[in-house]
């Protein structure tokens, strides 16, 4: 079974099901949203299947697949999983079902062709698993770039109608400041191929296990590259400074792309961080990580403090998600397998939690047509279920004991609290904040008087809303109470990966006490 | 070297000297009476006009005509210093010579077939 | 004096010896020689309805033919005909390249059902804009069928271009490419007055910068007493010559050269010749004079000046960083479509000089892999341009583009396709082009030009986006622009040149073997 | 007679054509600032023919004749057929190709 | 064709050794160079009335009897009457050149003919020297380059005028000089390949066996290329009375004017030189067994003399003859006769002599390759016929072009579709061809 090509089907599948989706006619717009959905179940299936198939005990990559692709460049179609790309195309393979079904009449809705839009989705599955699974550097970057694309094309072509100017504003900030950080990466990836063609006998290599073994950068060099590296996903992240266009592509996003975008999309910012620049240019990260870390906090206070004052429901949630990508980026640089695996998890949590936000607040915004906070109001009186999973993922967002996020906060605090006490506790205040621009949210939206006589017209979830946010509230509660699967998973690899470079946790037992303190809470 | 063409400069500078002195002298000796009519231009028994300026002054030939002079002066250009050499270039040059004029016959025949060659 | 004498007195006893001409290994350019002057017979001697017919297939045979010779000719490496050409890998290469563009800029040039009745040219380019002539001319069924023989003529020029290991052939050659390019780009049916301006910027500066070039030979001949590549390249660095002609020489040579390939700061014709010239002219320049002219360059610069490396190399990088900087600026502020792939066009210029900082085999073949991936993807691109039209000849103005990704989303998503290649997007050719190059030159110690690239290529991809945003993001004009969909040669062109975009950005290895293969044999001496 | 005399004014006749080319507004002028410096050129080269004893630099100067020449052709072509548009040859009235 | 040539067209094996003339003492130069000038000012004299009796007595008149012994001394009294006349300046011409013009056309007229040998080598006041002013290496080019420099004499002299008819009048002489030149260049490379050298004296010496004029397309493409090279009836053009008043030189007046004549009459002389130097051995007694002795000391002088002389005559018959021919049929002979015939010639000269030269080796297929290339030539050229209808053809068909495009005759808005669909643009995946700006769109 673990022999099987896993990654290279789970490429395929929405590869040509993207292909087959845009050949559709534009009249049979219930055929492409069948056969999308269809697809990206099967894919998801696939995904379980091979987690399934996956031995965690089993070091390096698994499933590995190589085949030469550019022998002059040394590029390979190379690709492999471990636990941390694992869980995150996990993540993808099931985010984008529940993208298909929150958008089901999203495309209709703005008047743009169907089929290009489920094409597009589909299009963007493959970019994501695709980067995810890539274990030879250029192939990454293919992925990298290439998943901007169909994400442009939703946010630009899809994003609310009336909000022209914005809209193509929104995208093509997204798309210059990616492809921005993209060259920079560019140039960091092309100068990793000298160093290797001018190191191996056997001529450069774009290969990633290799490369990590085998290649010996001179500190500066390392520097040099690793800022080559980082930018690009400081900006994907995004990171504090970087992060300017994620409110707008978030606000301009139609909602299952918003999902998408900050779900998964953006998790390549933070896997690439764990996955190349550390193990890569571990002395580099040693010299950047206070600066990271600084930033990371900043970003925690920020995107908090940010949210707090917004009154577009969308921008809000694309703030909060800054913050989190603080705490994601302060687990990954503090060095300890602990705040790693928080890390990795929160990725994962993060999509989950913000990805629910996100179709909520979709739901929301097209019944009433406005993403204004005060344009609601006891919202709860009139869609109490839509309420109730608003505050479900409003909770988990701010990382409350019993959802998802608390275990990985938690195990990313802790971690953190065992190198860097003081940035530590810092940050635990920014928790603080997260509790009160999710609540004031949920307070001014949903609780109290009906603001507004038309309000009482929205009608509560439908019964295709209800299967989106099903297994999605399941999977926060179920995380939240059991996050043992996936750590069993995450843990070993990030903590190889923390060895690779030569950083062993203070307590060599904590990846069993982070497992068993996230399964106790 | 340049001796030889010392005789060649003897020759300008005397006819020089005859031309120019002749046309002063001339101007010395000449009578001079201003008469209007004498400094116009002339015409056939109208009121002469200033000449016509503007893009039309010339018929479009006369360029035409220099153009295919140009082309014709440069063959004949190599078509000299090849004469000359001709019995040490031998064969060789008769082939290299017979194309290039072969290739200026394509263009002078599509020329006179497009009719460049017409005064109409 | 006395030097003129033993001149004259060996004069006297030499006997001149015939050089010996290898004409097999001259084939392609002696096959399309012969084509164009049969080219210039049928437009002599037949009737005007059989040139339509007769005059297309001719160039299009008489390119293929000589691709076909090209590609007999892939095992030789010599110099011949007295020194004056060299036939070596990068030559082949290159001259298959210009072929290839020429072959697809023929099918442009040959399409008739763009405009009401004739192709893109012009009829009778001599009738004065504005008149009752010109105005009929405009509909007129008549077509301009000495565009053929005058491309062929430019190609035979091209091939010359990059197989000269002469500066004064080089030179010959570079008029030969450049007399006829100058008149193409007056030829456009619509637009005279735009068409004939664009001719004669492009002819002044043209005629200025091979005065330049000139001049620079002048000079290589004074320094070596011979201008034979191989020659100038023996001279350079033996003591007891005059290094300020050699400096000079290779100022002068450069900038006519710059002018050809449009780095800045020579680069102010193109967007004019550009955006003035008939589309499918338009695209035969960017596509084939690029390779020529880079072709030359690589040559001199790596033959006969290869030897003064040191010398040259601040100077190629600072035309490259002056090229991309301005080409991917003052595309941001472009309104016209053709005038922004121009200046698109001198940002590629700008990537390629990157690749040849590097100066060393891995450059060479870099910049060839990508002169092929930008000629495609580039031409591909001017043959859309060309499809989208109103009532008065193509609607290059962006605004006019606006929603035409959703009035005919197959064309706007190909040429969207084409500008993410422009910009450099994994998975089309403009990004293994430009991996190629820069790898180049991080190998060769210029990793400072490659980020300034790479900042560079981000502000280009801007204006890309830009034309995308309008396609497909904007709602359809009332009275917007129409897309002709009955052209099949232009859209066989486009279709090529999109599958070749897509086809090297994916499975590059074929091409970049070959011009490995090309490379690394080097130029011959 | 020191032949770099010629150089020199081979350099002055240069630099005046280039300078019209550059400052001067009627096409026909620059044009013939053009032709200018190409025979500038032959200057030189048979200057430099003379300093080497070598025949090349000549044989040169007749290529540059015979290309200047075709230019002389086709520019003509080309200045012509905008004189007749505009009745004007001044560069700066041909002017709507711009930004 | 000028000087820079000289070091390429130097190495000669043709050559004549001409260290006797380049030893001349200055006095000499000087001598000989007053001599010639003060030849062609008695020529032009002599000429002149020489050409009026002569006509005259072709036209059965008495022609000039007054001045000097039967009227010989007439042009002499012209020249001076015109020294003493007016000189008149139009108000709109351009001075300088106006002035300027009449030397320039003269001057050169003069310096042509220092290339001209009148005879083998002689002693004069004990200097061993040639008869002949000058010997370059690339002689004939020289002469050619002088020949040509009068042509601006006539264009500036048209252009300065500042009126009409000496314009068209400069224009027309400077095409026709400038067509003619073309075929006079072409008659040249015949005798080129055969004396190997472009020297004037070395043509000469090589010409001692037989004359060129063998060579006779080229001696008569010659011919006729001077007579239209100097604007002489029939090919008088530039001085069409009746079309142009005087041609180039209706606004002058008093010498400037007699310079014009002047510079004609030198230039008929100079022309005739060049004939009996290239094509008639130049001072070279006739081929003929017994004349063999007088081809040394000052007897060619007389050789030379009586060949100009001949040629003059010739001219003179020509004038009193042939009527004036049109202008296009004029250009059409010079463009579309006399170069295809030269090039031809050219060739066949050029093969025979390399046949003649290399016949031993497997040269004859390359010979017969030029042999066929030149017939095909000459097939392709003399179809003026079916020319002539391909032209018409085209131009009816242009005409009805231009005769098609009123709005009412474009398919617009296409057939296919209906007008409101093609102008919203909207209708995609239609097959509209986009007619032509119809209506007063402006251009560009």
């Amino acid at each position: 079974m673990s022999t099987a090509p896993w990654l290279t089907i789970m490429l395929i599948v929405p590869a040509v099901g993207s292909l087959l989706v845009a050949l559709l006619p534009r009249r049979s717009a219930l055929l492409a949203k069948q056969l999308a959905l269809a697809v990206s179940l099967v894919v998801l299936v696939l995904a379980v299947l091979a987690t399934a198939a996956y031995d965690p005990d089993k070091a390096g990559f698994q499933f590995g697949q190589k085949h030469e692709w550019i022998k002059q460049f040394g590029v390979s179609y190379s690709v492999g999983a471990d636990g941390i790309s694992l869980v995150l195309m996990l993540l993808a393979a099931l985010l984008v079902p529940v993208v298909v079904l929150a958008s089901w009449d999203e495309a209709d809705n703005v008047n743009r062709s169907v089929p290009a839009f489920f094409a597009l989705l589909l299009a963007l599955e493959t970019g994501m698993i695709g980067v995810f699974a890539a274990t030879d550097v250029f192939l990454f970057y293919v992925f990298f770039e290439a998943m901007l694309i169909p994400m442009y094309f939703l946010i630009g072509s899809y994003g609310p109608v009336e909000e022209k100017a914005q809209r193509s504003y929104a995208a093509v900030k997204f798309l210059l400041y990616s492809l921005f950080g993209g060259l920079l990466m560019l140039a960091a990836v092309i100068g990793l191929y000298v160093l290797s063609s001018q190191q191996f006998d056997t001529g450069g290599t774009f290969d990633f296990a290799t490369l990590r073994q085998h290649l010996v950068i001179t500190p500066d060099t390392q520097k040099l590259l690793f800022l080559g590296f980082f930018i690009a996903f400081a900006i994907k992240a995004p990171l504090f400074p970087f992060h300017t266009w994620l409110p707008d592509a978030g606000a301009q996003s139609p909602t299952g792309g918003a999902v998408l975008l900050v779900g998964v999309l953006d998790k390549v910012g933070t896997f690439g961080l764990i996955r190349y620049c550390i193990p890569l240019f571990p002395d580099a990260s040693e010299y950047f990580a206070p600066m990271v870390l600084a930033l990371a906090v900043i970003g925690i206070f920020y995107g908090a403090l940010l949210a707090i004052g917004q009154r577009d429901m969308k921008r809000l949630v694309a703030y909060t998600s800054l913050a989190h990508f603080g705490f994601i980026a302060l687990g990954t640089f503090a060095f300890t397998s602990q705040a790693g695996t928080g890390a990795v998890l929160y990725m994962v949590n993060h999509g989950l939690s913000t990805g629910l936000l996100f179709v909520v607040v979709g739901f929301l915004v097209s019944r009433q047509g406005s993403r204004d906070v005060g344009a609601y109001g006891g919202m709860a009186q009139v869609t109490p279920m839509l309420a109730g999973v608003f505050l479900i993922a409003g909770l988990s967002s701010l990382a409350l004991p019993g959802t998802n996020s608390f275990v990985s906060e938690f195990l990313v605090l802790v971690g953190t609290f065992t190198e860097y006490r003081a940035l530590a506790i810092v940050a635990t205040c920014g928790i603080v904040l997260a509790a009160i621009y999710i609540l004031f949210l949920y307070q001014r939206t949903m609780t109290g008087p009906v603001k507004d006589e038309k309000l009482r017209l929205v009608k509560d979830l439908s019964v295709r809303e209800r299967v989106v946010v099903a297994p999605m509230v399941a999977l926060i509660i179920g995380l939240g109470v059991y996050p043992k699967p996936l750590l069993d998973i995450i843990t070993p690899a990030v903590t190889s990966t923390f060895e690779d470079i030569g950083k062993s946790d203070p307590a060599p037992t904590a990846p069993v006490a982070a497992t068993q303190s996230g399964g106790h809470s | 070297m340049l001796d030889s063409y010392v005789p060649i400069l003897v020759l300008l500078a005397i006819a020089m000297l005859f031309a120019v002195g002749s046309v002063v002298v001339s101007t010395l000796v000449g009578p001079k009476r201003f008469n209007r009519a004498k400094v116009d231009i002339y015409e056939c028994g109208i009121e002469p006009e200033p000449v016509p300026a503007g893009p039309h002054r010339f018929p479009v030939k006369y360029y035409i005509t220099a153009m295919l002079f140009i082309v014709f002066d440069i063959e004949i250009i190599f078509l000299f210093p090849w004469a000359v050499a001709f019995d040490s270039l031998a064969v060789f040059g008769l082939g290299a010579m017979v194309s290039f004029m072969a290739t200026i016959f394509v263009a002078y025949a599509y020329m006179w077939r497009r009719g460049g060659l017409e005064w109409d | 004096m006395s030097a003129v004498s033993t001149v004259v007195a060996q004069g006297v006893t030499q006997k001149i010896t015939p050089p010996s001409i290898e004409y097999s290994a001259l084939s392609p350019m002696l096959i399309l020689f012969g084509v164009a002057l049969a080219g210039v017979l049928v437009d002599a001697f037949a009737p005007p309805k059989a040139r339509r017919l007769i005059q297309p297939l001719l160039a299009g045979a008489g390119f293929i033919g000589a691709f076909v010779a090209v590609v007999l000719l892939h095992a030789r490496r010599q110099i011949l005909a007295a020194g004056a050409v060299a036939i070596d890998g990068p030559t082949l290469f290159m001259q298959g390249t210009i072929l290839v563009f020429a072959a697809l800029a023929v099918l442009l040039v040959a399409e008739r059902s763009l405009d009401s009745s004739g192709g893109a040219l012009v009829a009778s380019a001599a009738v004065v804009p504005g008149s009752k002539g010109s105005t009929a001319q405009r509909t007129s069924p008549e077509v301009q069928t000495e565009a053929y023989p005058l491309m062929v003529f430019s190609v035979t020029g091209m091939l010359l271009f990059v197989a000269s290991n002469n500066l004064l052939v080089m030179f010959v050659a570079l008029e030969i490419l450049s007399l006829p390019l100058y008149l193409l780009a007056g030829l456009a049916r619509r637009r005279r007055l735009l068409s004939q301006e664009a001719a004669m910027k492009y002819f002044l500066l043209g005629a200025f910068s091979s005065a330049f070039f000139l001049y620079g030979v002048a000079f290589a001949y004074g320094y070596a007493s011979s201008v034979e590549l191989g020659r100038v390249a023996d001279a350079v660095g033996t003591v007891g010559k005059n290094d300020t002609y050699l400096y000079l020489s290779l100022a002068l040579i450069g900038v006519g050269l710059f002018f050809k390939i449009g780095a800045a700061p020579f680069h102010s014709w193109t967007p004019d010749v550009y955006q003035g010239s008939p589309t499918p002219i338009t695209a035969f320049m960017a596509a084939g004079t690029k390779v020529a002219a880079f072709g030359a360059l690589l040559r001199v610069f790596y033959v006969a000046f290869g030897g003064m490396r040191w010398d040259w190399r601040p100077v190629i990088w600072a035309v490259a960083i002056l090229t991309m900087v301005v080409g991917a600026v003052l595309a941001l502020t472009q309104r016209d479509i053709k005038r922004m792939l121009a200046y698109s066009a001198v940002a590629h210029a700008g990537f390629l000089l990157v690749g040849m900082a590097g100066s060393n085999s891995d450059g060479l073949r870099g910049a060839m892999f990508y002169l092929v991936t930008y000629g495609f993807t580039t031409m591909a691109a001017f043959a859309v341009v060309s499809l989208v039209r109103t009532g008065d000849g193509e609607a290059s103005d962006l605004s006019q583009w606006q929603g035409v990704g959703r009035t005919s989303p197959v064309l706007a998503g190909i040429f969207a396709f084409l500008l993410l290649a422009l910009a450099g997007i994994p998975l089309t050719s403009g990004f293994t082009g430009k991996f190629a190059v820069f790898q180049a030159a991080i190998d060769g110690d210029a990793t400072p030009l490659v980020i300034v690239a790479l900042v560079c290529s981000a502000i280009a991809a801007f204006f890309y986006v830009r034309v995308i945003v309008v396609m497909f993001f904007s709602e359809p004009l009332a009275d917007g622009p129409v897309v002709v969909t009955r052209p099949t040669l232009t859209f066989a062109t486009v279709g090529i040149g999109a599958l070749m975009t897509l086809l090297l950005g994916v499975i590059p290895q074929p091409l970049l073997d070959l011009a490995n293969t090309a490379a690394t044999s080097g130029f011959v001496r | 007679m020191n032949p770099a005399n010629y150089l020199i004014l081979a350099g002055l006749l240069f630099t005046i054509g280039a300078t019209g080319v550059l400052v001067r507004r009627n096409a026909i002028v620059v044009f013939m600032s053009i032709e200018l410096m190409l025979n500038s050129v032959n200057l030189t080269l048979v200057t430099f023919s003379r300093i080497h004893g070598t025949l090349e630099g000549q044989i040169m100067a007749f290529f540059v004749m015979v290309v200047a020449a075709a230019e002389v052709v086709v520019g003509l072509a080309i200045i012509l057929a905008i004189f007749r548009t505009r009745r004007s040859a001044s560069v700066d009235d041909v002017n709507l190709l711009k930004y | 064709m000028t000087g820079t040539s000289t070091l390429l067209l130097a190495a000669n094996v043709g050559d004549p050794d001409t260290s006797v003339l380049t030893d001349d003492p200055f006095w000499l130069i000087l001598l000989k160079a007053v001599v010639v000038f003060g030849f062609l000012l008695v020529m032009t004299l002599f000429s002149i009335v020489f050409e009026r009796k002569v006509v005259a007595k072709m036209q059965q008149r008495i022609g000039p009897n007054r001045h000097g012994p039967r009227g010989w001394l007439q042009s002499l009294a012209d020249g001076v009457k015109l020294m003493l006349k007016e000189d008149i300046v139009p108000a709109l011409a351009d001075k300088p050149i106006f002035i300027l013009a009449p030397i320039i056309s003269a001057v050169p007229a003069f310096v042509a003919f220092a290339c001209i040998p009148f005879g083998p080598e002689v002693s004069i006041f004990g200097e061993r020297t040639l008869l002949q002013l000058a010997d370059l290496p690339v002689g004939v080019l020289y002469l050619l380059a002088a020949a040509s420099i009068g042509v601006y004499g006539l264009i500036l002299s048209g252009w300065s005028s500042g009126s009409t008819y000496p314009l068209l009048g400069s224009l027309r002489s400077a095409a026709q000089i400038i067509s003619y030149e073309v075929a006079m260049g072409l008659a040249f490379v015949a005798v080129f390949i055969y004396a190997g050298t472009l020297s004037t004296a070395g043509i000469v010496q090589s010409q001692h066996d037989w004359w060129y004029v063998a060579l006779l397309p080229s001696f008569v493409l010659y011919v006729i290329a001077m007579v239209g090279e100097t604007n002489r009836t029939p090919f008088d053009l530039p001085e069409a009375e009746g079309e142009l008043v005087g041609g180039f030189h209706t606004e002058y007046s008093s010498i400037k004017f007699a310079f014009f004549f002047l510079a004609e009459y030198i230039n008929m002389v100079t022309v005739s030189a060049i004939a009996t130097t290239l094509f008639l051995g130049g001072w070279q007694p006739p081929p003929i067994p017994g004349l063999s002795g007088l081809d040394h000391g000052w007897f060619p002088l007389i050789w030379f003399v009586a060949k100009l002389l001949a040629f003059i005559f010739f001219f003179i018959w020509l004038r009193g003859t042939l009527p004036r021919l049109r202008y296009d049929q004029f250009m059409a002979f010079g463009w579309k006769v006399l170069i295809p015939v030269g090039l031809v010639w050219v060739c066949a000269v050029a093969t025979f002599r390399a046949y003649q030269q290399h016949v031993t080796d497997r040269t004859p297929w390359l010979i017969g390759f030029g042999v066929v290339v030149g017939i095909l030539l000459i097939i392709a050229i003399i179809d003026p016929g079916a020319a002539k209808a391909a032209r018409e053809q085209e131009e009816a068909e242009r005409e009805r072009a231009e005769s098609a495009p009123s709005l009412e005759n474009i398919p617009w808005p296409p057939p296919s579709g209906g007008p409101a669909r093609a102008m919203a643009g909207l209708d995609k995946g239609n097959t509209t061809v986009i007619p032509a700006g119809a209506g007063p769109r402006q251009e560009s």
